[in-house]
């Protein structure tokens, strides 16, 4: 068995990525159609890093993302019913519909967010990571951010506090080449970005992040490393398919360079081991595509039907314990 | 004169000063080969090349910091900050740098800096993307702050904030970018910082504001004038130096003043008008400065609860009313 | 009730809620080793060990970004930012992030977090060390921003802050550490976040202020009752949210206002304060509110330039004068 | 003859290094007598380093440094007793009195302060590197600060533009083993400093900072790479004998790690080559002490006849172009 996952988890695992992946193309017709606002930043291609390395998850680790964050969110456990709804802004969506598409998060699922500062995360998961020492408890920490994240301040402040203090979070970066516009190796004096670790003696390595199966093993370890020993630095090398944002004009990569990555889809490449392995046959693999078709039917339908939040909403939460001024 | 958008307009005062001045350049994430995020800059890179026109990793720290380097050593550096929200991972090197340097070191340094962002709510951006802390900047002396409300503003004020000898903070707002106007084609033209401007002259009541808020308050006052109350309106343009005397005047043949800002009310930019002209014109005043400002939460998502925390023109009217004892 | 400094008074709460939680714990810049810089964590590090008290590299933005982590999973983080000056470095982690997850996520992540930092000017440390930026801070929805002027509060009030479940900027002044008064002893004594208190009761002129300046402010009473000049000196003690009530009232007896802050005047607390007494007590005012503030210029080194930008007692003096159309 | 220095030269160096140190001696007898104020951090013990490398830079190389300014003050060739008139807060201080000890600067000598933000003013020094390439000229940045400083975002920040543009700079770190009372090790990842250049694929060395030869060649050395190819990171490894500021209560180290320090005192160490190639005998560099301590009499002497700044001074250089507010 590839990996030492069973049959089943397998066929989840494929499952999500098809999901995550028809989700996004969804979000895109409805932002198209004016029911999505704001920024949607969508995760085409780049599937197998969250599927793979939530699959290495337990459920009481925690984990950050950036704001490219609806496939984290399903492959966390999220229900993508209240994922599309937040997308919708509703008082159903994950985030009350105050958070939008780039804020998913869930307390039950130990994930704390999306976040749309550029590396401004990474502290809060270092600091995660310190209480989980603080508590003594058997966790770790995975928080993931793009290539282009790595060139701020707050990488290099919580990988070396990390380091010193030998927390328990696994840094993973999704290399997908660009930061917008800007091609990593005109931003970054390293373009393999799990070299930047050795500043901070943090264990680090690439994965290939279009082979889910490799990030799965390889976060596997990494976790497995940072609950011992302190942080590790991953790099998973991928690529997305859609432009930066909606409305990207996309000046700044060719058609070729896409369908060259489009060869390694990462779907396709776990359909190939499924069916290599006899696992799965096409047939099956096509059921799957045509479930969570229907699966999506009443995921859209569920966050249109949805009510947007409540006047009451906009004052909720500003402070946990509010003091009225007199 | 052209009738162009606030895009178009900050886009030629660019041009224009880069062509003037060799030492005029470029720097902030994406100005380059995307075009600006907000397509300020568009065909530049092409126009002026890579010298001239960087894309810089994300990294606001340095962005800032580096063009105040550049600037000491003589260049005329143009950073963008890609929105205001972003500044305060630059903070540091705005207030405690930039605003500093010249009067720390007794007139040695210069920073002929302009700091280029974008503010401002309403695109259902969240908390961290919507905010409007242009008061925040314009705390700090040492610092000049502008954010113009109309497209010739916004070319005249930058071509002046290109050439002045200080650090000057230039806030634009990102729903005004289509926002169209007629702006003089004349390389030489320049709006001074520091001077406030009488948009629309009214006798009734006077309304205060800048920047995005100008536009809403000129369409408050065009409905207000539909039920026969002149309302003379007044930009800002530039909250650090703050021009006071046509604010001062106004009110005292209106005898009532609006404040309306976008951001937060609570140490806000009409609180200090407020203080200002209780100080200036106390006596003038025949009811209490009203305020309009965004309601005091993180904006939300939600496009309909934004609007909500949102000033709208129905605000700054009920504001006038409120002014004016009426209802 | 024991007779003891400020610094002492800060300690005995840090040391009590340390006592009281085991959640609660102290990280920053010299604060175990050294014992703080200023002294106020002295012992602490042999007293709790290090798990609970942290020295942590220069790097104020995963300081603050760190302890908002520790919060977020269920601990009582106390971070120290060794001044007030070095929080801008931690800028976006404070009103980005501590201000607005809990909002933007809906209320399913909570940041009760502390920010200890010292503020204030008058020790030569030139300008980008001497700042009272306060009302930068007090801006933002979503923090709560105390300052307090007595040993007392300063206890109380912190106490109040750790066991908050919201994110508290807390403001000591670095020239009040000496400061001695009267500090129950009882470990629940909590003085509430939110309510300012009447200092001083008089009857002419309302006088309102906070931190360092709450004792300049009872000075200049103390020299104007000799005068005859009862003056009414409010503490504000939380910036935000901002407890207006006493004020107003006081107002309504005196008519008259003078509003002491040590930071510049534009912008700054003072016009919140002039801006809100306007809009409550209008009728009642006799004179337009009078601002004491810092001059508008960066704080220089010289000790003469800087005790001449700083408010003085003399200056307070002068503003009741003007209030009273004295002289 | 050592390094290919002169005789003249290297009895300027070893001058230098003893007036630097004197005038450290005095303005700690100012202060603790009250006419210095703010805070004063002294450079007792890292005398070579600034010597050794201002040695180096040509008239027109720009330097920036941190607080612990006076050493490099005094090695860049500005006027000791303008120096000293800044500490004491005078109208002739080289920043008028407005700076005081952690603003030193002399626009004169392309000196651009002196700067108390931690880590603050790499980004500028990165922007000046900036400036040289933009102009073409054969420039370069000398950028000093502390190892503790290394940890702060500003540094990788710093590093990795000025890499990924080339810039001419050299990151001088002096690695005097602590930032006030926090040894390297407790906060940094890494205690060889140098190491981080692998982050940024900057070249980068370690050189023993108690040895002004040594550092003045790696220094020229790191200068000339610079100005061809880009950033270099040097790691100066050195001491503070005093504490890290006035009133440092110093119970972060022992008595014995001092002295085993100044055991490798730069000065005694400069005398012993002087000597040992014959450059000057024991009596030549007793003049030197000598003459130092004649010409430290003047400096004070100056520094304290001259006039404070005057009160119009208070109002000057908040802006170049002041607008009248109206
Ligand atoms: C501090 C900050 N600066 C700039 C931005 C604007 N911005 C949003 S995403 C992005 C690119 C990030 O690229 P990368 O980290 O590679 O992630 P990717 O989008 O490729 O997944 C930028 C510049 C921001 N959100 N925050
Ligand atoms: C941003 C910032 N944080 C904190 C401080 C307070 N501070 C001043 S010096 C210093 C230690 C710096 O150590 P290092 O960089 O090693 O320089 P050294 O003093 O040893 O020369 C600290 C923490 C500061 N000035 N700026
Ligand atoms: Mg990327
Ligand atoms: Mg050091």
């Amino acid at each position: 068995m590839p990996d030492e996952l069973s049959r089943e988890e397998l066929l989840e695992m494929y499952c999500q990525m098809v999901l995550i992946r028809r989700l996004e193309e969804k979000a895109a017709e409805l932002y198209t159609a004016g029911l999505i606002g704001g920024f949607l930043h969508l995760y085409i291609g780049e599937e197998a890093i969250a599927v793979g390395a939530c699959k290495a998850l337990r459920p009481d680790d925690h984990l950050l993302t950036a704001y490219r964050d609806h496939g984290w969110a399903i492959a966390r456990g999220l229900d993508p019913k209240r994922v599309m709804a937040e997308l919708l802004g509703k008082a159903t969506g994950v985030s009350g519909g105050k958070g939008g598409s780039m804020h998913l998060a869930s307390a039950e699922h130990n994930y704390w967010g999306g976040h749309a500062i550029v590396g401004g995360h990474l502290p809060l998961a270092t600091g995660i990571g310190l209480a989980i020492r603080y508590k003594e408890e058997d966790k770790a920490v995975l928080c993931v951010f793009g290539e282009g994240s790595t060139n701020i301040g707050y990488f290099h402040e919580s990988l070396n506090l990390a380091a010193v203090w030998k927390l328990p979070v696994v840094f993973l970066v999704e290399n997908n080449q660009y930061g917008m516009g800007t091609e990593v190796s005109r931003a970054s004096a390293r373009s393999d970005i799990f070299e930047k670790g050795c500043s901070y003696d943090v264990a680090s390595a690439p994965v290939d992040g279009q082979d889910v199966l490799a990030v799965h093993r390889a976060m596997r370890e990494a976790l497995e490393y940072a609950r011992q020993h302190g942080p590790y630095l991953m790099e998973a090398k991928t690529y997305r398919y859609s432009g930066h944002s909606m409305g990207d004009p996309e000046r700044y990569r060719s058609k070729a360079e896409i369908e060259r990555w489009r060869a390694h889809d990462p779907i396709e490449r776990l359909a190939s081991v499924l069916i290599s392995h006899a696992l799965a046959d096409q047939a099956a693999l096509e059921k799957i595509h045509q479930d969570v078709e229907q699966e999506m039917e009443g995921i859209v339908r569920f966050a249109q039907e949805s009510p947007e939040p409540d006047d009451a909403a906009l004052y909720e939460h500003v402070y946990v314990n509010p003091i009225p001024e007199r | 004169m052209a009738y162009i958008t606030m895009r178009e307009a900050i886009s030629q005062a660019l041009r224009e000063e880069m062509y003037r001045d060799e030492r005029v350049f470029i720097m902030g994430e994406e100005v380059g080969v995307w075009g600006g995020t907000y397509a300020v800059t568009r065909g530049f890179l092409d126009e002026f090349g890579e010298k001239r026109v960087r894309d810089t990793p994300i990294a606001e720290g340095v962005i800032v910091g580096a063009a105040i380097g550049a600037a000491i050593a003589g260049l005329r550096p143009v950073a963008e900050l890609m929105t205001i929200n972003f500044a305060f991972l630059a903070m540091d090197q705005i207030v405690n740098h930039a605003a500093k340097l010249h009067y720390m070191f007794n007139g040695q340094i210069r920073c002929p800096l302009v700091i280029r962002t974008v503010g401002g709510g309403g695109r259902q951006l969240a908390a961290t993307h919507s905010q409007s802390p242009d008061v925040v900047f314009a705390h700090f002396p040492g610092l000049k702050v502008v954010a113009p409300g109309t497209p010739a503003d916004a070319k005249g004020l930058l071509k002046s904030a290109i050439r002045d000898e200080d650090p000057v903070f230039f806030i634009e707002h990102a729903t005004l970018y289509q926002l169209r106007g007629e702006v003089p084609d004349d390389e030489e033209y320049l709006v001074p910082i520091g001077v406030s401007d009488v948009k629309r002259e009214g006798k009734d009541v006077t309304i205060v504001s800048y920047s995005k808020m100008l536009q809403t308050s000129l369409q408050a006052a065009e409905q207000l004038s539909k039920e026969g109350i002149e309302a003379e309106v007044i930009d800002l343009r530039t909250l650090r130096p703050l021009d006071m005397l046509p604010v001062v005047q106004s009110v005292q043949k209106t005898n009532r003043l609006v404040v309306v800002e976008e951001g937060w009310r609570s140490y806000g930019v009409g609180a200090e008008i407020a203080a200002r002209v209780m100080e200036r014109a106390f006596d003038y005043l025949d009811a209490p400065v009203r305020r309009v400002a965004q309601l005091e939460v993180p904006l939300p998502y939600n496009r309909r609860l934004e609007q909500m925390a949102l000033p709208q023109v129905e605000d700054v009217v009920r504001a006038v009313y409120d002014v004016l004892y009426r209802k």
